[in-house]
């Protein structure tokens, strides 16, 4: 019971943050702005989403698993970003009229 | 409650389908395919199809994305010609709301069939995965055909190099900074991916997983390796490279044939060499399939863009 | 009713996939509108095999075939796609035209 | 059995190990691959021809669960067809595909693409089972494909993409008829569908996968892929893909609508495939005639003999399969299938003899090449002999049996187009005729060897062969012929 409670809290908590991100990805004026709600506001949305199922799973391999999870998000985010970031550095091309 | 989400995802879907369709610009269009795969993975798990799910997110979003984007990107730099923006276009239109049309149509008006029955013949192959069961006993020949499908595609991607750069490595060069991000993820990832790469084979047996989604997971681990410049493309020339690229359909072709010698059908795999045997395909498989893949990303051998 | 949902959804992509092949002239464009009409296939016979009372395992490896099928004709295409680019400059067919 | 698993699965092991091994090891590979292909063909039919059709279920497993393969009497004379024209295209491409001649990258890519698109071929006569003919045809198509843009040009690229645009959307077109079947009925095979009990898309499953084999095939209207691609690719692959690949999909067709759903066959379907087969026959060739250069002429003569394949829907399929002529009908368009590939692909290969004797294969400059090159052109007047349907060729043959089965079953504008192509026939293939044996005095040829201008020469002398000696293949053809249903209506 508790643990549902603290499973809903949590992952509205994350869906809050996701909100944001997204929020700022639509409202942001420039490619780096945008980088950075996505990035900082989204892997913390999804580490609170992660952190809310842990208290459903049944047993340390579902943990386990949770946490790869979101670490790997964490680094795939954090490369992405950095590579955007230094591809939106040379001036954007439309390819069609 | 679970309509209401199938309703939204469908929905969804087909905005970012229609915006891949219609969206401004070829980058975004790619984008938005990318998005369309993931999403239609969700959709696949949705149905239940767990396999297809995996599959449709390693190879639908993730491979052709990557190849798509890699396409709009070497395009861009090339100076081509521009697209002309077309209107709205109402003969396809009418087509395509036509067919459309008529498979709604169809599947109102179809009876739902008896399906063959898997449950009698699955123990005999050994695999507890109902899908891997019909990949590599019932419609095994579909699956060495489709394994030599993607061979096929590669040698028609390397005969798109110019002569001069036959001899050169495959692909473009991608300079990554040795001490960048980029390349210390290069170095980071293909422990990872290697291993789970592996148990996707591996728990493919009885569980979600297989040789096409495994082999996909260790591409990804290659090109992202080559694209840090861990990995050094290979040169055509290469016997370990084109060794690679054959030893799946190579032992799943010699171990039908070594069935016909003893006396055995085509392809036919005892039940009680059925595990092992199958595990053995896979693995080979899993080899040439991430290789080819990878090697159908990266392009034909390229020494450099041409100044245009 | 959800896999109705499902299967109206894959007649759709179909039906988007075939506009995109016929209206647009942008190669790449083409490309991603021949993956939009398969796997609009594809999910209308994922959805067709999950009629019964347990789902057929059938069409699901028919359609782990067809994505690895179609990953292999995106490739050649897209390899075609640059190499015209690269000899000619060009991003669309030229005129439909035969040659003399 | 063992015969038909050699052919299915030889040319696909001498694919991998051409790709496997060293560059030098690829043509003695290659070759050996393709003699003993060639050898367990000829087994295969003579097999077939005793014992009739050879079936084999795949990893023991039967349909519906199982893919079933299958060589009855018009596989096995397909497979037979094939390993001719692959075996003399072999021997061509030993000198026109040398690294000296054509470069490293199409010599090395040659042989494997050749050995894949010979396996899907094989693959596509036999099989049962529509997804994996489905499979099959994908196979073939990108073999096909990569054969065209083999040469590298610009023009060859831009052939290669509007094939292969083609190609995608009649699978597609196909794979949606697939999805309706499988979704209608719960099997794939051929044989169960035939006894299925009919579902209301079966009729939509059909016209969404005879479109997208017509636009395989190349039948008018969706012939525009096709010339400036079998023209652009090296003479041997445009022997290739002239001489078989269109038989693969037409071959489906014939199952579809002769074994899996003859029900289905509607007389005003009936019409209109053999309505826009004769279109093609008349607009193929009048095409033909205004082209200038040889492998354009050649290409373009494809499209009209296409054409008259799909003659035999109205003479032998649908009510028409009780009656006395349908047989002859049936064996007619059959025959027309190999002839006409044996005969295409001895004058692609004479196309590419000329290209290597002149450099070029527009007709003014082969003016008086025969003087120099006599087997070359001897090979070509051959070839057009069968092409015009002129007796005692094997395209005569064909010719003869479609028109006595249009006259027997009152059809006769199916007659006046055979007649019409012939003479069109006759009147294209005069230009390079003329233009070979005229005796003008010519620019200095480069000498080809003999043993490469025997290829089509072999070739075309088995084009006339097949009418000379008619009586094996007509009762090869026979066997495992789809026979009328026996309840009626």
């Amino acid at each position: 019971m508790v643990t549902d409670l603290a499973t809903y809290a949590l992952t509205g908590l994350g869906l809050v943050f996701f909100w944001a991100g997204t929020i700022g990805l639509i409202r942001f004026p420039d490619t780096f702005s945008r980088l950075h709600a996505l990035t900082k506001a989204d892997n913390l949305g999804l580490g609170f989403i992660a952190l809310g199922l842990a208290f459903q799973a049944d047993g340390w391999a579902t943990l386990a698993m949770l946490a790869l999870i979101w670490m790997l998000a964490l680094l795939a985010a954090g490369t992405v970003a950095q590579l955007v970031a230094r591809a939106a550095l040379s001036p954007p091309e439309e390819d069609e009229e | 409650m679970s309509l209401a989400l199938d309703l939204a995802l469908c929905g969804l879907i087909l905005c970012v389908a229609l915006g891949a369709v219609v969206g401004r610009g070829v980058f975004r269009s790619v984008i938005f395919f990318i998005t369309y795969g993931l999403l239609l993975a969700i959709g696949w798990a949705r149905l239940g199809a767990k396999d297809v799910a995996l599959a449709e997110a390693a190879i639908g979003a993730g491979l052709t994305g990557v190849l798509l984007l890699t396409a709009h990107g070497r395009l861009r730099r090339m100076s081509v010609e521009r697209a002309p923006r077309v209107g709205p276009n109402p003969m396809a239109a009418t087509t395509g709301i036509a067919v459309a049309l008529a498979l709604g149509w169809a599947w109102f008006a179809l009876p739902a069939p008896t399906a063959p029955d898997l449950a009698a013949a699955l123990p005999l192959t050994g695999m507890g995965n109902p899908v891997t069961g019909v990949l590599l006993h019932f419609r095994a020949w579909d699956t060495l055909l489709e394994s030599i499908v993607l061979l096929a595609a590669l040698l028609g991607v390397w005969m798109l190099a110019r002569d001069v750069d036959w001899h050169a490595p495959l692909g473009l060069r991608y300079h990554a900074r040795p001490g960048g991000v980029l390349a210390s993820f290069g170095r980071l990832l293909p422990p990872i991916g290697l291993s789970f790469g592996s148990y996707l084979v591996w728990a493919g047996a009885d569980g979600t997983g297989g040789a096409f989604q495994g082999g996909t997971v260790l591409a990804a681990v290659v090109l992202v390796a080559m694209m840090a410049g861990v990995l050094p493309p290979p040169r055509v020339a290469q016997g370990g490279l084109r060794a690679a690229l054959v030893v799946g359909p190579g032992v799943f072709l010699l171990s039908g044939l070594l069935a016909v010698a003893l006396g055995m059908g085509f392809l036919t795999l005892p039940p009680a060499v059925a595990k092992p045997a199958t595990l053995i395909i896979e693995v080979a498989l899993t080899v040439s399939i991430a290789v080819t893949l990878a090697v159908l990303v990266i392009g034909p051998p390229d020494d450099k863009e041409p100044v245009r | 009713m959800s896999l109705t949902v499902f299967a109206m959804t894959g007649a759709s992509l179909v039906g988007l996939g075939i506009y995109g092949l016929l209206a647009l002239p942008q190669l790449l464009r083409r490309i991603i509108s021949f993956n939009l009409i398969g796997s609009g296939l594809f999910l209308f016979l994922g959805a067709a095999g999950a009629r019964g009372e347990a789902v057929d395992a059938v069409p699901q490896a028919l359609i782990i075939t067809g994505i690895v099928v179609a990953l292999a004709a995106s490739a050649l295409a897209v390899g075609l796609v640059v190499a015209l680019a690269r000899r000619s400059g060009l991003v669309v067919l030229p005129d439909e035209a035969n040659p003399r | 059995m063992t015969a038909l698993v050699i052919v299915l699965a030889l040319p696909l092991a001498g694919a991998l190990a051409v790709i496997a091994l060293p560059v030098r090891a690829a043509v003695p590979v290659a070759l050996s691959a393709t003699a003993l292909t060639a050898l367990s063909a000829l087994v295969l039919a003579a097999s077939v021809w005793q014992g009739g059709p050879v079936t084999l279920m795949v990893g023991g497993w039967q349909p519906p669960l199982g893919i079933a393969l299958q060589a009855d009497g018009l596989a096995a004379a397909l497979i037979v067809m094939s390993a001719l024209v692959v075996g003399a295209v072999a021997m061509a491409a030993w000198f026109e595909m040398a690294a000296a001649r054509a470069g490293p990258r199409a010599a090395f890519g040659f042989w494997p693409l050749m050995l894949l698109l010979w396996g899907a071929l094989n693959a596509v006569y036999v099989s049962r089972d529509l997804f994996n003919l489905y499979v099959g045809l994908e196979l073939l198509s990108l073999a096909a494909v990569a054969l065209v843009a083999i040469s590298g040009t610009a023009q060859a690229l831009v052939a290669a993409l509007r094939y292969m645009i083609f190609a995608l959307a009649g699978s597609l077109l196909y794979l949606a008829g697939v999805v309706l079947v499988y979704a209608g009925h719960g099997t794939l095979d051929i044989g169960l569908l035939s006894a299925r009990s009919p579902a209301p898309g079966d009729a939509l499953a059909l016209g969404l996968m005879t479109a997208g084999l017509l636009a395989k095939t190349a039948l008018f209207p969706f012939h525009v892929w096709l010339p400036p691609a079998h023209a652009s690719a090296p003479a041997p692959a445009s022997a290739l893909l002239s001489a078989l690949v269109p038989k693969a999909s037409f071959l489906i067709l014939i199952r579809l609508w002769f074994e899996a759903m003859p029900e289905l066959a509607s007389t005003a379907a009936l019409l209109m495939l053999a309505g826009l087969g004769a279109i093609a026959v008349i607009w193929g060739g009048v095409l033909a005639l205004v082209q200038s250069r040889l492998k354009l002429i050649v290409a373009y003569s494809t499209v009209a003999q296409l054409g008259y394949m799909f003659l035999v829907f109205p003479l032998a399929g649908g009510d028409g399969s009780a009656q006395p002529w349908a047989a002859g009908a049936w064996t007619g368009a059959m025959f027309q299938a190999l002839s006409h590939g044996l005969a295409k692909a001895a004058m692609f290969l004479v196309a590419g003899i000329c290209i290597a004797a002149v450099g070029s294969d527009r007709l003014g400059d082969l003016r008086g090449l025969a003087r120099a090159l006599p087997m070359t052109g001897f090979a070509f007047a051959l070839a057009a002999i069968t092409l015009m349907g002129l007796p005692p060729s094997g395209g005569f043959t064909a010719k003869y049996l479609l028109m006595t089965s249009a006259f027997a079953a009152g059809q006769w504008p199916w007659a006046l187009v055979l007649a019409g192509g012939g003479l069109l026939a006759a009147a294209y293939l005069y230009r390079p005729l003329a233009a070979l044996f005229t005796r003008d005095a010519r620019l200095p040829v480069h000498p080809v060897a003999r043993a490469w201008q025997g290829v089509p020469l072999a070739l075309a002398a088995l084009a006339v062969l097949l009418g000379l000696l008619s009586a094996a293949p007509f009762d090869l053809l026979q066997i495992g012929r789809p026979e009328p249903a026996v309840e009626g209506l």
